[in-house]
């Protein structure tokens, strides 16, 4: 028999408001094996754990029993302070009545009765625990950075700061990601290029990085601190370690029609191509979609002009694998799709655009190099209209329902760029709020209002039908004013909402990372966990966790390096002791629970057993290697016989908790 | 054909092959055959038997003698070489320690059928063509084959032998048979006419464990229901729960694995159905999961210790059509 | 007793939530009729959402409503105002307690192009 | 003798469950018969003989001893017996009737089994002569008359009529207590009848194995005879031969934690099971070979020295149809009895 | 099934993996969510945790109906877990169907670690579809309900 504490917290009045910790307490008293019980208004304040330390060491507990909020947030502390009064931390069990009770229900005698029953559940299991010690498994020095966005750059450099060898992997030809495509950054107006290459070049330059450009990860195994990663490199056509980046042969290429998605396809590129001048790595891709000589086995000329020999046409995918500690997601984001939305006649004219399309024709590396002019006839525009919240904040079903964040704040920089070079410009900003909560973001907004002169209408976009004469027709509700606005404009920018990256979600299956409805991945604790991924070892980085602006992404992307450079200072982790476990003597040696083992921890051995009839006989067993055991417990239903069994969640105890809840 | 596996086990023994041969001895009637190990010529002389009696399903057998010290030459009906690859497929049987003689099988007269006919006081049965002869303590009697088989037989999936070293007689092949029928019959019940259907055959169990005990799929080294740190363990069903949690967690761990020999259902001494619960689970996997027969090849996995990401939701319960 | 026109009659007739309204505009940004209309599409969520359903019952704007419905298929929010200008216009005629369609008259007015559902809710709008 | 028209069975039947529960012999749904509870509309099988036995009248295969239930520190003991009531069984043949002789033996004995005793107290036998034995049964083997059963009323079904004899106080009072609904008759017909029954039983392959093997002095010869591993080789270990035995005696006492208290119970037990006996150091007969041996051992050996020669067997053939491996006691003493 | 079931409070169990529904359950009761309080949770690490036995356990024990929750298939913490879990699941409860168990009494359903209020929704739900169906009857183990 157990002897068994009890601890009822109060949470302030979070838990006392609803349920009467007194009755409880007193009715838990009474439970077989329970030899103390008692309740603090906050059993996780140090007070409160010293509560239980004295108690643990006064009443000789041989288990404890905590009824506060989820174990999901204070699990891990109660069992710390078990173990300093000299308990092991597995012999104590939450009762969860914060969230699951007392925040649910209203009614208190019904709450506290409630409560009463998950004590009991507990006190039930906590009679079947066993004392668990965690074994220990080691830790590979090395993490992978999954995109090269400035998220990805950001982590990636500072981990190798700290001496650990990081690797890249980038989908495109180069790193650099979203950043590299805009024009200056708010609310300094830095230009964005001037700050971001250099962090390339430092990728690029840093022993401890290594970068795989247009490569993907296409399978992730193992656990935190030993994951093994399959990379496949996308045959580029061209040696890396060959090219010089000279560009020739993107000059002497003869197919220049390919759209340029470096400018979102508003000006042409060759079919061997380096994305931009600041690329890195500084190499030519061929693309194989539309070069001549892969598509048709006429041409070479690449091949004829490159003094470094670096084309190669027979070049396949290569399929890499490495070890890693940690990963880091960084997958970044896109705008969205806008087909869904006529009424801006986004695919009917050339000069409605989106935010980004603006970025790059404002862009000195830009189609027009940075000369801002219509896309439809190259003239210059005398009325722009920003849409903003195109896709955001939309629950329709054309959009997304959340805030794309960064949308207010660019499109701010774009009417006041566009109205400090262009004077003779009339900028309107259509909103629905304006948001701009950030150090020197609203003073921002408030300068293109003031200095600037922007018009900011509440309001929103009605539609827009392009006209004969090239304008294109903005009808819009001004709702301060109460009227309804036609404004004949020459160009309409269109503040898309962003969405996470295509990419993320197979990506996520493969880590097993959880993500949301929206696609973006969730973090361990949405306030105190921010960068890590429920999934010990995967980690977050940038906008594939939620829309952030730049700053916002990079002070996330150092984080996210700093949990990473923390798990790789170890030397070995301690593993999770709730794992899989064999009874050999009930073990039919049947590979069912192999079979079902999303990990491989399960192998088998043909074994020597003293039978209880005094013969020998040798017996295929199973055998967990508890370092790789991630305490599933698939294998624990798919035995047969019930040899396999979950330390910490035994048949025997789940069984418990369901008596109790069910007496 | 019992002259020549005779014969041709004599041959096996005499030559080394294997030192023992398990089959089938006579008893004191033609009915009461048990399965049994011969280690000599004379012994198969003396006892040796197989005919349309021959109904054990020896596989089982082969856990344990596939053990010993030397090689055991099986004869293996075709239901019978399901759940020998079955047991292979789950590393049960040593299959280096078995020779195995595919035996052909035109189907089992069940001296229980031949009762329920009405049929009394058998004391010798044999069977003439499609005719079974049957001399009682009050007569002779006749019955035809057909109705003296069992549902497994009348209903048998398949005469071909999916994993033998040697065959006798000519090789079958997988049949189309209306198997699941009765299952189907049941699903198209009512709930209600289920749980009373299901109550009159349950309510009969006396938990004497033969279905489990014969069943070549239950071969736990220790039954959950015999361990009492599994919390289930139950010596007898104390109450109509037990009942059904006998027979359902029963069903539950052979899913998947249960060739659908039938034996559970041969050797209950209440005349339960219980080849009903393992084919519910069969139909089922088929429709859900695509087709799949436990022990038809080594490889293929277990249905369910795999999954695709297109599996059907567990509310496919509520959904399906009608009463199911 | 006085047939009162509330806000809750004006919500269950329409099935629309006015408080999924962000306050966006873009109902009113895109009517056509804007310019005809006193009280505009974004007015009628906000007021009926305010309780003020007197002056929309009397107001001309429910007929200037063309009833295009560009509101509703533009509504980011899904809020639909094109129906509470419907559901006012049908307590209007709810009011008024007239018999305008009958069954009988139905043949008489019939024609091949109408669609059918045209005339449920005729019925729906003018029949007692 | 006593003689009730068969047309008058259903009110003869009525007239006992008036007055006390009546159970009998019914057909189920798995086409074989079992003791049920008469009821209106309820109809006697025709059936040789129960799947199981009538033993479970008298000790059920499972019956709740006692109860506790705890309270703080305290421990309450709750006697669960139910208060018992009278019943009559009808319908008992011969072996199952000898058989209550074997099980009394067993559980009357000092220390005198209540639970048992109690239902014996409570009920009343009327046994069915046999008319239609089947090939196997070996009654007479154990000086069994199928055509003279043992019980407080004795019965004789003939195709117009029910020939009825109380033997007992308890069957002369039913007798009486059902007054003029049974008439005295003459008992030619039921002579004629056992006549019949006779020839048949002197055919019954069984009823003539020869036991002299089987006593006490014996005992060391058989327990170690090397035939048993033979015998006992396909014994799939189930406990089928021992449930519908009418002569198994042996059960285990278990707890059964309900929530809110223990109830402690008894079931049947099978020698044939492998935690039989289980102490605490574990199982004393390791193997099959050994379980299987203390079965038939019991019955054909140790049984009778204990009880002035009477074996625990009935000869009731239930083991011989329900095994599943055909292995049974009769294939055990002809086996061993060649051993002479 | 025309029983007074006003007074009727229904006994639930639910099974949560502790990644993503216990994690939704926690999120309801953050955002202060109600369901009825007949339901309980029990936390295990997966879904795929939970054996059959332990379903007919509860019932056994007095349970009216058992929810499985877990996270969405393709989201597993473990990968894999509730793909086997769905297939498990899916043949148990057809089981009990068939043996003319009442099949609303059982359920499964995926809840992330985002959608509490999904959670509450499905608890309400069930526990209002358990009380329409009243007592279990057809699993209940007599000795456990007597008190």
């Amino acid at each position: 028999m157990q002897r068994i504490g009890v601890f009822i917290c109060h949470c302030g009045t979070n838990i006392a408001a609803t349920v009467d910790v007194k009755a409880v307490a007193e009715a838990l008293k009474h439970e077989p094996g329970v030899v103390f019980s008692t309740d603090y208004p906050y059993m996780c304040s140090e007070a409160g754990q010293n509560i239980v330390k004295d108690a643990i060491r006064d009443y000789h507990l041989s288990g404890v029993v905590i009824c506060s909020c989820s174990p999901r947030m204070h699990e891990a502390t109660f069992r710390k302070a078990a173990a300093v009064a000299g308990l092991n931390p597995y012999m104590v069990e939450i009762a969860n009545i914060r969230e699951q009770c007392s925040w649910i229900h209203k009614d208190i005698p019904q709450a506290t009765e409630k409560a009463i029953t998950l004590g009991k559940a507990a006190i039930a299991k906590v009679h079947l625990n066993a004392p668990l010690y965690a074994g220990e498994s080691p830790v590979v020095k090395r993490a992978l950075v999954i995109g090269g966005g400035i998220a990805g750059i950001q982590t990636a450099l500072d981990i190798a700061d700290a001496g650990f060898p990081v690797d890249i992997v980038e989908t495109k030809p180069t790193i650099g990601g979203k950043m590299t495509q805009l024009d200056k950054t708010f609310p300094t107006l830095d230009c964005a290029a001037c700050i971001l290459t250099p962090k390339m070049v430092d990728c690029a330059q840093n022993e401890n990085i290594k970068i795989y450009s247009y490569s993907e990860v296409t399978d992730v195994k193992g656990f935190v601190g030993n994951f093994t990663v399959t990379i496949k490199r996308k045959a580029r056509y061209v040696d890396e370690t060959k090219c010089t980046g000279c560009g020739i042969c993107t000059e002497k290429c003869p197919m220049k029609k390919v759209p340029n998605e470096f400018n979102l396809g508003m000006n042409n590129r060759s079919a061997v191509y380096i994305p931009f001048a600041q690329a890195v790595p500084k190499v030519a891709t061929i693309d194989p979609e539309h070069c001549n000589m892969l598509k048709k086995g006429k041409c070479g000329l690449c091949a004829k002009v490159c003094t470094a020999g670096a084309i190669d046409y027979k070049q396949k995918d290569e399929f890499i694998e490495e070890q890693y500690g940690a990963i880091v997601v960084a997958t970044g984001y896109n705008p969205i799709n806008l087909d869904k939305f006529d009424e801006f006649a986004y695919s009917q004219s050339k000069d409605v655009i989106t935010s980004l399309e603006f970025e790059r024709l404002t862009n000195a590396a830009g189609p027009t190099s940075g000369t801002l002019l219509r896309p439809s006839d190259g003239k210059h525009p005398h009325t722009i209209v920003f849409v903003q919240c195109v896709g955001s904040r939309d629950t329709s079903g054309c959009g997304k329902e959340y805030c794309s964040k960064i949308c207010c704040m660019y499109t701010a920089k774009h009417a006041m760029l566009t109205r400090e070079k262009y004077p003779d410009t009339d900028v309107y900003v259509f909103y629905i709020d304006v948001r701009t909560p950030g150090k020197s973001f609203d003073e921002f907004y408030r300068r293109a209002v003031e200095q600037y002169g922007v018009h900011y209408i509440k309001g929103m976009v009605g539609k827009i039908v392009p006209q004969a004469d090239g304008t294109l027709a903005v009808q819009a509700s001004d709702l301060l004013d109460n009227k309804q606005l036609h404004i004949n404009a020459d160009l309409v920018v269109l503040a898309a909402a962003i969405e996470p990256d295509k990419s993320a979600r197979p990506l996520a299956t493969m880590l097993t990372a959880s993500m949301d409805t929206n696609d973006f991945f969730t973090e361990a604790h949405p306030k105190l966990r921010p960068v890590e991924s429920p999934t010990a070892g995967v980690f977050l980085s940038g906008t594939c966790q939620g829309p952030k602006d730049i700053p916002e992404t990079v002070s996330q992307a150092g984080a996210a390096a700093s949990k990473v450079i923390g798990l790789l200072c170890k030397d070995k982790l301690t593993c999770n002791p709730c794992v899989a476990h064999s009874d050999e003597w009930m073990c039919n040696g049947c590979s069912a629970c192999e079979k079902v083992c999303p990990y491989g921890a399960i192998t088998y051995e043909d074994k020597e057993f003293r039978m209880p009839d005094r013969t020998t006989a040798i017996r295929r067993v199973a055998i967990v290697n508890e370092a790789v055991c991630q305490g599933c417990g698939a294998c624990t239903v798919a035995c047969p016989s019930g040899a396999m069994d979950l330390k910490g969640f035994s048949n025997s105890q789940i069984m418990a908790e369901v008596d109790a809840i069910c007496k | 054909m019992q002259r020549e596996m005779i014969e041709r086990a004599k041959a096996l023994l005499a030559d080394g092959t294997v030192n023992r041969v398990i089959g089938w001895k006579a008893g004191e009637f033609d009915y009461d055959i048990t399965p049994a190990v011969f280690t000599t010529a004379e012994e198969l002389d003396a006892g040796f038997l197989y005919n349309d009696l021959c109904a054990a399903n020896l596989s089982k057998y082969l856990i344990k003698e596939s053990r010993k010290e030397g090689k055991i030459l099986a004869f293996l009906k075709p239901c019978d070489t399901y759940s020998f690859s079955q047991l292979l497929k789950e590393h049960r049987i040593w299959r280096d320690h078995v020779y195995v003689i595919g035996v052909p099988c035109e189907g089992k007269v069940d001296v229980d059928t031949v009762k329920s006919k009405g049929i009394t006081g058998i004391c010798s049965m044999r069977c003439d063509g499609e005719t079974v002869r049957v001399e009682t303590l009050y007569g002779e009697e006749s019955i035809k084959k057909d109705e003296a088989m069992a549902d497994r037989c009348l209903n048998c999936k398949s005469k071909k032998h999916v994993v033998y070293d040697e065959l006798m007689g000519e090789e079958g092949d997988v049949l189309d048979s209306h198997r699941f029928d009765m299952v189907e019959k049941l699903e198209n019940m009512t709930p209600d006419e289920r749980f009373a259907f299901w109550r009159g055959e349950l309510s009969r169990c006396i938990r004497c464990n033969a279905c489990r005990n014969v069943c070549p799929a239950c071969t736990c080294e220790k039954c959950v229901f015999d361990n009492d740190a599994s919390g289930i363990a139950q010596k007898a069903a104390v109450d109509s729960f037990e009942e059904n949690m006998f027979h359902i967690i029963r069903a539950f761990h052979v899913a998947g694995r249960c060739t659908d020999c039938g034996e559970c259902s041969r050797v209950c001494p209440q005349n339960i159905p219980l080849h009903l619960l393992n084919r519910k689970f069969i139909k089922d996997i088929d429709e859900l999961y695509g087709e799949y027969q436990a022990g038809a090849d080594p490889d293929t996995k277990p249905p369910l210790n795999t999954f695709t990401q297109e599996d059907a939701e567990p509310s496919v319960i509520y959904e399906r059509g009608g009463n199911k | 007793m006085e047939n009162k026109v509330t806000k809750e009659t004006i919500l269950r007739i329409s099935g629309v939530n006015p408080r999924k309204c962000m306050r966006c505009g873009k109902c009113s940004g895109t009517c056509p009729s804007y310019d005809e209309m006193e009280y505009h599409p974004h007015q009628f969520v906000y007021m009926v959402e305010n309780g003020e359903i007197e002056p929309l019952l009397k107001s001309k704007s429910i007929y200037k409503c063309l009833s295009c419905f560009a509101c509703v298929e533009r509504c980011p929010r899904d809020v639909e105002p094109a129906k509470l200008v419907e559901a006012i216009r049908l307590a209007v005629i709810r009011q008024q307690g007239e018999n305008h369609l009958k069954p009988e008259t139905i043949p008489e007015v019939l024609n091949a192009d109408l669609p059918q559902q045209a005339i449920v809710s005729a019925f729906r709008k003018y029949s007692k | 003798m006593l003689k009730l028209p068969i047309a008058k069975l259903d009110e003869f039947f009525a007239a006992i469950a008036a007055k006390e529960t009546l159970y009998l012999p019914v057909d189920n749904e798995g086409g074989q018969a079992q003791y049920k509870e008469w009821k209106e509309g309820v109809s006697l099988s025709r059936a040789l003989n129960t799947v199981r036995s009538a033993k479970d009248f008298f000790f059920p295969q499972t019956e709740n001893l006692m109860e506790f239930k705890t309270q703080g520190k305290a421990i309450e003991v709750i006697d669960s017996r139910k208060e018992s009531e009278d019943f009559v069984i009808f319908g008992v043949r011969a072996c199952d009737a000898r058989s209550f002789t074997i099980l009394d033996k067993v559980f009357l004995v000092d220390p005198v089994d209540t639970y048992y005793k109690t239902r014996r107290e409570h009920g009343t036998i009327i046994s069915l002569a046999c008319t239609r034995p089947e090939e196997t049964c070996f009654c007479p083997l154990f000086g069994i008359d199928a055509t003279e059963p043992e019980g407080d009323m004795r019965g004789w079904m003939t195709e117009d009529a029910l020939y009825l004899e109380p033997v007992t106080e308890k069957g002369t009072a039913l007798a009486q207590a059902l007054g003029d609904l049974l008439e005295d008759a003459d008992a030619a017909p039921v002579e004629e009848q056992k006549e019949n029954t006779k020839k048949i039983l002197e055919k019954l392959p069984f009823s003539k194995l020869d036991m002299e093997e089987f006593n006490g002095d014996n005992l060391l010869k058989l327990f170690d005879s090397p035939k048993w591993a033979g015998l006992s080789e396909a014994c799939l270990g189930c406990g089928t031969c021992t449930f519908v035995c009418p002569t198994c005696q042996c059960y285990d006492i278990r707890d059964f934690n309900t929530g809110h208290g223990i109830q402690r119970f008894r079931c049947w037990d099978s020698c044939m099971y492998s935690d039989f006996t289980r102490m605490a150091h574990g199982n004393p007969r390791l193997t099959q070979l050994e379980r299987f041996r203390q079965r038939f051992m019991h019955k054909l050996v140790y049984f009778p020295s204990n009880n002035d020669g009477e074996y625990g067997c009935v000869g009731c053939g239930r083991c011989l149809s329900k095994c599943p491996i055909s292995m049974n006691i009769v294939k055990v003493i002809k086996t061993l009895g060649e051993d002479k | 099934m025309q029983v007074n079931n006003s007074e009727f409070k229904p006994k639930i169990v639910a099974f949560c993996c502790n990644w993503c529904s216990y994690a939704g359950a926690d999120l309801a009761g953050t955002n202060r969510l109600n369901y009825p309080a007949d339901v309980k949770i029990i936390r295990v690490p997966c879904s795929c945790r939970v054996n059959p036995m332990f379903i007919l356990r509860a019932f056994q024990r007095g349970a009216d109906g058992v929810i499985l929750c877990g996270c969405h298939p393709g989201d597993c913490h473990y990968t894999t877990g509730n793909y086997y879990t769905r297939r498990r699941m899916t043949l148990l409860f057809s089981m009990l169907d068939y043996l003319g168990i009442e099949k609303e009494r059982t359920r499964v359903e995926w809840v992330s670690a985002a959608e509490g209020a999904k959670f509450a929704a499905t608890m309400n739900d069930f526990v209002e579809t358990v009380t329409k169906l009243g007592e279990n009857k057809r699993l209940e183990d007599l000795r456990c309900k007597e008190k």
